[in-house]
């Protein structure tokens, strides 16, 4: 049981750190975190994914030094998976971080609670 | 043809008046001229009815559904009571004229009094259940505002109470005309009934109709447990109407349970069944029950309307014997009953009439205003007693016999021993206030002498004539017993 | 063209409703006025009379007439069968009298032509409920006619009004989300693969489960009978009252809740089929409700002061007989219940104009406020009390015969189902009820006959002839059919042995 | 290979283009290209369409000319041309619709911002309908989300920015445990194109190894796309989300964005897995009950609400409820129920979206309740269409909703199990909806309190209607009139959804 625990090392791990991240992303009040957690959880997929592509022995599938046997380089796939899942997640993370920008400019807070707290507080003044 | 005049008659001459009338109600002159029209009509009613009794006949009038057809018969038992209602009516119409002579709205009274006996003429004389159903309703109906006349509180809560109480037991009573339409096919009365003693038991709810029937026009005539209406009723309402509502419009209760009863189910499927108990303690409780509260209750008119729901149920449980003794002596009750009853009204609301006052302990010295009125009260009152010779004995004669003469049970005792005692009660409530009456003493004590005016002649005349048939009757039952020991043949053996 | 005369009554009132929405703004003159008045009255008047045109013609038989798919066998189709020839008879003799009332009753509201245009689409409406010839058209209607009469008891516009109208809309729709259910379930099961109505019913027996069969009927029985107000669902007809009178009187009396009732006959005796129901839980289920129904009601309506909310109580159990005698499940039950239809409408539109009468001649609204007003009034408490006695059933007014046939269908269902007992238990009730009708119907009249005071009469009397007219007729009519109600009853029975 | 084949992608390709260009637009130009795209991409779906009903088959199209096991594939069937029309149709209707409240919400300078943010959308939802990859899917719904979050956020308002947060953060949940799928997937079948995926998973699953990752993969995916379209229980980011948003971009996220999540969840159990592990693993019940919780839960708030946006809004999670609930039953019947519903939702939610806006207007821009009073005669169109739009959403006949609901039930009759609490469910939801959206309605036809609104005329004041935008009037006819037709002949619709379906496996 164990051994076979030490064979997938790079999923369990994966799976750990997404375990992290989903929970910091769920639970965490303060925005910062919030989008840390999501980084995480991106993270621990790409992992995953890069450990299913990797081949042991074998090499960064690009192309060098004229070897065009596919049996040299490990599945590409994977690895371009991962570079346009990070371009997303780049880009979601850029569009949280901006809008966490406004809300903290707004409320002065990176606390979820707190801002809804205060924006209750605006609309009863509007009113 | 000649059945639909009584009945028709007098609804059209009542709608007649209460149209026309209400101008000449107030004025002096056509006041008189009111009263006198109303008089004409009232005895050519009276005229019509007792022609039709005594020629009989057989019209249809329309088939309402499918095998229900609506007609009018004269059979013996409709023309007994036909007769007794003319009488009775015309009587308490010629009191009422006098009677009525200061109230502003007579000619209301006027109009639905002439109106009853066409409802009641309808009954008498129905050929089935159905049309006495639907003349049942109408004579509530139009009896209704007699006892509202007054318009008092109190008249109108009695009034209500009345209309609900009849209308409630007619449902009541309903249910069992839709089950022996159902049951019998028929509900066109047959002398002996439809069923059997065999055939009653292939008909389950028989019985149980059998006794809503009998509880629920048993509202009409008072019986306990629906009799709460008559004694508010009774004396809410003018004295004329009072008295027949005592005396003629309680029988009609009577009339329905003998009808269906004997007409329609057949004493041979009620006789010995549980039906039957339950019939004989309803009605000797109520006689019980009628004379303990009228012995109790101070005011005069209360008192005669209890006594009127003790004496009703004399004939019920006479009926309940399905004995030809029994039978003949719940007739012979019936009429006596409605004389006795009638006159002790009119009486009753002669003392008012002329000297206000309204309880009976408050009657001392009224000998010496009205001593023949007092005296046909006296009479009336020891017939209803049933002392010999007068005429309320022979029927409680008759009644006792039957009981003794019928196989149920314990009833053979228990009914003439309640007879009995109901008839002690009476003499300790009707009698005082003959005693106070002619009697008052010298001592100046509490309630007063009563003064007031003589009573008219018009008024007087009545409760005289009452008075002595209430003892006559009794002198000379032969007539009389003979039609209805012949009509208590018919009607057990069918 | 079979098909357009047969949709005629139907879609004009419809058309003529959404015209008189557009004439709305035109309508500015006195004499404009009273043209669109008489055009609507000569269209109303018209629209009966094809309707009486096409019955008379067809005998109570038409080829069935597919207006259009709606969805794969849900088919919009018209068909008039005796049945429905009944019903939509019934409706169209009302409807101009009631319209003719309405003109005298709201002279002085506001908004008259969105009134008077939702009430003649409610006419269209309804008369597509009586000629549907399959579950889905009547459903379709049934739920148009929601949405027709919501206008109407929103129309005073107070708070009150808006509150009723709630109600009246939840419970009703409610209702058709559970009729639903049925529709769905007979259009599943149906043995003609269609939802057209067939006498007897069409549902294949065995393809359902016996006791979902049932437990679907029973949904779809309080579905429908939401809308004939059956208890626990009723509570949206006395607080409709606050709509105008012509609305009660018609809507809340007759048409809306007939409807329901119409629709669950419709259920029982042509889509489920009484045989298949007869004995079963479902049917004492539904009888049940019915029974409890009618003691209820009538019961609050002795309490209720309010007159014409004490109307509406009595509305509510003598819907009930209606299902009640539905619930019998046998011909006659069937016939009984249609001819308690006819005869309600009349005794109960006749009862509420009544009310309406007073309450436009005296502003009075209250039982305790008639006192001697009958005397200021003759016509009109004469007319009541017509009303009364046929209500409670006295003979020979008509509600007798009616009350006659639902007792006598009772006692032989019970004894058809070998002496079961909860049908003379229903005897029992409907007596009851009587009884309770007396009292919440006869006080009135006692009231405004006797008062307990000859004093301060108040100076009124009876109503225009606009109002009067209907009055008269009804209470004539309510006289004439006790009297001579056979044919009727003769012909109700043909229909029930057809169906049941 | 016909011209019309190319249809697809260039579709996708314009909206993308069309955003990119307005980026240098000023808004107003940016509106006109955007709505062009929308026309045109409306057009190209439709001649899909029509070229796939004539041939009667679906077909794959290469892109860049790489075969299956590499290549990115797009694939075009009835069902998915359908799909691609009726959403460019109510994303069309929604933004003509919006224009004015577009230009009144949103601040000048961010005008083009706005239209670039729903071309992005329009790419990435057809994107989502055409492809054959799922990778590429995720992608798409990662661009989805960013132009939602963009869309909600552009009022700028403190409420439509926390709005933002909160769907942005339900969205990365979302979207991480369905790429966590995907990776999975592509772990056991070496798979991303959905044909080969679904050979290989067939071969899987008659080996019968691999039983619990495969268990994994449904659940994890359909969690993460039922979060995203806001499935009960994951549904508490909505009502701020739809409320609070320009009607334009409440009609369309909550009309045409969570649908194509539920699209893509249908691709994703139709074409990749087989219906039968599906049926195996057993989801399907969960989503069942949770559809039908939804239904229940989500009118219960809407009951609870006095605010018509968050009312609205909250109807939606009901009528979400609704299609998983189709969904759950399992059956070719309810799926087609389901597809019919997103439709019937999608166009009822924009013309109830739109004409509340229109409403609101009417009513110094308030939108609780008391405030609206009234407001059907002061803006008799938008009145009449909120009047078919809850009329639909009760299930009124001849409506669209009404057609669901039918649907929804017979597909019930079909599976023994799950029938009573279907229909049940459906009834008491109807009572339900009608609570809610009837009590709203008759408040509208009710006069406000006097003096309330004394310029904008009285109840029966003509000021109705007057100062509606061309667009807004043309968008809700149309809406009214998709939704009658939707309700009237449903039958061609339905036999488009069954063969779309049919063709997927």
């Amino acid at each position: 049981m164990l051994g076979e625990l030490n064979l997938n090392l790079e999923e369990e791990a994966a799976m750990v750190l997404f375990g992290i991240g989903f929970t910091m992303l769920l639970l965490h009040r303060n925005l910062i975190k919030k989008i840390l957690g999501m980084n995480i959880m991106d993270t621990a997929i790409y992992l995953f994914l890069a450990a299913k592509g990797y081949i042991a022995g074998r090499q960064v599938p690009i192309l060098t030094g004229g070897v065009t046997d596919p049996a040299a380089y490990i599945n590409p796939i994977p690895s371009g998976l991962v570079l346009t899942g990070i371009v997303v997640s780049v880009s979601t993370t850029a569009l949280m971080l901006a809008l966490t920008i406004r809300l903290y400019e707004r409320y002065h807070s990176l606390d979820l609670d707190r801002i809804l707290i205060s924006m209750k507080q605006e609309e009863e003044e509007q009113l | 043809m000649f059945l639909l005049l009584p009945v028709f008659f007098p609804l059209a001459a009542g709608a007649a008046i209460l149209l026309a009338g209400r101008r000449m109600e107030k004025v002096g002159k056509s006041r008189a001229l009111l009263d006198g029209i109303f008089l004409a009509a009232q005895a050519l009613e009276t005229g019509f009815i007792l022609l039709a009794a005594a020629l009989g006949g057989n019209v249809t009038l329309l088939s309402l559904t499918g095998n229900l057809t609506m007609g009018l018969r004269a059979d013996g038992v409709g023309r007994f009571f036909g007769v007794l209602t003319a009488v009775m009516w015309f009587l308490t119409a010629v009191y009422a004229v006098s009677y009525l002579k200061e109230d502003g709205h007579a000619a209301r009274f006027y109009g639905f009094y002439l109106m009853v006996p066409g409802a009641l003429m309808g009954l008498d004389f129905a050929e089935d259940l159905l049309t006495f159903y639907v003349f049942f309703e109408l004579m509530t109906l139009t009896s209704l505002p007699l006892v509202l006349h007054e318009r008092t509180k109190e008249a109108v809560r009695a009034g209500l109470k009345y209309l609900f109480y009849s209308v409630g037991g007619a449902f009541l009573a309903l249910f069992g005309i839709f089950y022996l339409a159902q049951a019998a096919g028929s509900l066109t009365f047959l002398p002996g009934g439809y069923f059997t003693a065999a055939s009653a038991a292939s008909a389950p709810l028989l019985l149980p109709a059998a006794l809503c029937m009998i509880v629920g026009f048993g509202a009409k005539a008072g019986m306990f447990p629906l009799h709460g209406w008559l004694p508010v009723a009774h004396p809410a309402a003018p004295a004329p109407a009072s008295a027949v509502l005592s005396g003629v419009i309680t029988k009609t209760g009577v009339l329905a349970i003998l009808r269906s009863t004997y007409d329609l189910i057949g004493p041979e499927a009620l006789r010995g069944t549980w039906v039957q108990s339950a019939w004989l303690i309803l009605s000797l409780l109520t006689v019980f029950l009628g004379s303990m509260l009228a012995y109790r209750e101070p005011v005069f008119k209360k008192r005669l309307a209890y006594s009127t729901v003790s004496q009703v149920s004399y004939v019920l449980f006479g009926l309940g014997l399905m004995d030809p003794l029994g039978f003949t002596g719940a007739l012979a009750h019936v009429a006596f009953h409605s004389v006795i009853k009638t006159g002790l009204f009119l009486f009753a609301g002669a003392v008012i009439h002329c000297t206000g006052r309204t309880r009976a302990e408050e009657l001392r010295g009224l000998g010496r205003i009205m001593p023949v009125s007092l005296g046909a009260y006296t009479a009336a009152s020891l017939a209803l007693i049933g002392i010999p010779p007068a005429s309320g004995f022979i029927s409680k004669w008759y009644l006792a016999q039957g009981a003794l003469a019928s196989d149920t049970g314990v009833f053979r005792y228990l009914g003439p021993a309640v007879l009995l005692l109901s008839a002690l009660l009476t003499a300790g409530y009707l009698l005082p206030p003959v005693i106070a009456g002619y009697f008052p003493g010298r001592e100046p004590e509490e309630p007063a002498l009563i003064s007031g005016e003589k009573p008219p002649a018009m008024m007087a005349l009545p409760i005289l004539l009452l008075g002595a048939a209430a003892v006559l009757l009794g002198c000379f039952p032969g007539p009389l017993l003979g039609w209805i020991s012949r009509l208590a043949e018919a009607g057990i053996v069918g | 063209m079979g098909g357009i005369l047969l949709a005629g009554p139907v879609f004009l009132p419809i058309f003529t409703g959404l015209l008189l929405f557009l004439l709305q703004p035109w309508i500015t003159t006195p004499r404009r006025r009273s043209l669109v008045r008489g055009a609507l009255l000569l269209l109303v008047l018209g629209n009966s009379l094809w309707m009486g045109a096409l019955i008379a013609i067809c005998g109570g038989e038409s080829p069935p007439q597919v207006l259009f798919r709606l969805y794969g066998e849900l088919t919009v189709m018209f068909r008039l069968d005796r049945m429905g020839s009944v019903f939509a008879g019934l409706v169209s003799f009302l409807w101009p009298l009631a319209t003719l009332y309405a003109f005298s009753y709201m002279e002085k509201e506001e908004r008259r032509p969105t009134f008077f245009g939702f009430y003649t689409i409610s006419f269209g409406v309804t008369l597509g409920v009586a000629l549907a010839g399959n579950l889905v058209t009547m459903y379709l209607f049934y739920e148009m006619l929601t949405f027709a009469t919501f206008p109407l008891v929103m129309h005073p516009m107070t708070s009150e009004a808006a509150r009723a109208t709630r109600r009246y809309l939840y419970y009703s729709i409610g209702g058709a989300a559970f009729a639903f259910l049925g529709l769905i379930y007979v259009l599943t099961y149906s043995a003609t693969g269609t939802t057209a109505f067939v006498p007897g019913g069409m549902l294949n027996a065995a393809a359902g489960g016996k006791d979902l069969t049932l437990l679907l009927y029973v949904l779809a029985f309080f579905g429908f009978g939401v809308k004939a107000a059956l208890f626990p669902f009723h509570g949206w007809l006395p607080r409709a009252t606050v709509a105008p009178t012509p609305v009660t009187a018609l809507l809340h009396a007759v048409a809306v809740v007939k409807s329901g009732a119409f629709a669950v006959l419709r259920l029982t005796y042509f889509s489920f089929g009484a045989a298949l129901l007869r004995g079963t839980w479902a049917q004492w289920v539904v009888m049940g409700a019915a029974l409890v129904t009618i003691v209820y009601a009538s019961t609050m309506a002795v309490r209720e002061v309010h007159w014409k909310r004490r109307l509406a109580y009595s509305t509510i159990s003598n819907l009930s007989y209606i299902l009640f005698g539905a619930s019998l499940m046998t011909p006659a039950g069937l016939a009984a219940a249609l001819a308690h239809l006819i005869v309600h409408a009349i005794m109960k539109i006749c009862a509420f104009f009544c009310a309406g009468a007073v309450q436009t001649q005296t502003g009075k609204i209250y039982v305790t406020e008639l006192d001697g007003l009958g005397r200021r009034m003759p016509a009109t408490f004469g007319c009541f009390t017509v009303a009364a006695l046929s209500l409670m059933g006295i003979p020979p007014f008509a509600g007798f015969l009616s009350k006659w046939s639902l007792c006598t269908a009772a006692l032989s269902a019970a004894s058809d189902a070998g002496g079961a007992a909860q049908p003379v238990v229903g005897v029992a009730v409907i007596l009851y009820s009587a009884l309770m009708t007396g009292i919440y119907m006869l006080s009135v009249s006692v009231r405004a006959f006797f008062p307990w005071r000859a004093a301060a009469l108040p100076d009124r009397r009876d109503p225009d002839w606009r109002m009067l007219l209907p009055l008269l007729l009804f209470a004539g009519l309510l006289l004439a059919l006790g009297l001579c109600g056979q044919p009727l009853l003769a012909a109700l029975a043909e229909i029930g042995k057809e169906a049941g | 290979m016909s011209f019309v084949q190319n249809f697809p992608f260039f579709s996708i390709i314009l909206a993308m283009f069309s955003g990119i260009v307005s980026s240098v637009l000023k808004g107003k130009k940016a509106r006109v290209l955007s709505i062009c795209a929308i026309g045109v991409t409306m057009v190209l779906s439709a001649a899909v369409l029509a070229h796939c009903v004539v041939t009667g088959e679906s077909y794959v199209y290469w892109m860049g000319h790489f075969p299956a096991p590499w290549g990115n594939e797009i694939r075009a069937g009835v069902l998915e041309g359908l799909t691609a029309l009726l959403f460019s149709a109510i994303m069309l209707l929604s933004v003509i619709g919006g224009v004015k409240y577009t230009q009144t919400d949103v601040e000048p300078g961010k005008q083009n911002l706005f239209y670039i943010l729903i071309d992005l959308m329009l790419s990435s939802l057809l994107a989502l309908v055409y492809t054959n990859d799922l990778f590429t899917a995720y992608v798409f719904v990662e661009i989805n989300t960013i132009a939602g979050c963009g869309l909600i956020m552009i009022t700028q308002t403190g409420r439509s920015l926390t709005a933002a947060i909160r769907y942005m953060v339900m969205s990365s949940l979302g979207s991480g445990l369905f790429l966590i799928g995907l990776s999975l997937l592509y772990d056991v079948t070496g798979q991303l194109l959905m044909s080969p995926a679904q050979e290989a998973v067939g071969k899987i699953v008659e080996s019968g190894q691999y039983e619990i990752p495969l268990l994994v993969i449904v659940a994890v995916g359909s969690v993460g796309l039922a979060i995203k379209s806001g499935l009960f229980p994951f549904h508490y980011w909505i009502p701020d989300t739809y409320g609070y948003a320009t009607p334009t971009a409440s009609a369309i996220l909550s009309g045409l964005v969570s649908k194509g999540y539920i699209f893509l969840l249908i691709k994703f159990y139709y074409r990749v897995l087989s219906p039968e592990s599906v049926v195996r693993s057993h989801i399907g019940n969960v989503l069942f009950l949770f559809g039908v919780a939804g239904m229940m839960l989500g009118s219960l708030r809407a009951i609870m609400q006095t605010d018509t946006r968050k009312m609205i809004a909250y109807s939606s999670v009901a009528q979400i409820g609704y299609i998983y609930m189709g969904i759950g039953l399992g059956t070719p019947e309810g799926m087609i129920a389901a597809v019919f519903h997103i439709f019937s939702h999608g166009a009822t939610k924009a013309l109830l979206f739109l004409s509340a806006r229109g409403l609101y207007r009417v009513s110094g821009d308030r939108t609780d309740f008391l405030a609206l009073r009234g407001s059907g005669y002061r803006n008799r169109l938008a009145g009449v269409g909120f009047l078919v739009g809850s009329l639909s959403m009760v299930g009124f006949p001849m409506l669209s909703g009404f057609i669901s609901k039918l649907l929804f039930a017979t597909s019930a009759m079909a599976s023994p199990g799950k029938m009573l609490t279907t229909l049940i469910a459906l009834a008491v939801s109807t009572v339900l909806n009608a609570v809610y959206f009837l009590r709203l309605l008759t408040g509208l036809y009710r006069p406000a309190r006097s003096g309330a609104y004394a310029a904008g005329a009285g109840p029966d004041g003509a000021a109705g209607g007057r100062g509606n935008a061309p667009g807004f009037r043309i968008a809700v006819l149309c809406l009214i009139a998709f939704n009658l037709i939707l309700g009237l002949f449903s039958q061609p619709i339905v036999r488009a959804i069954t063969e779309g379906l049919a063709m997927f496996s």
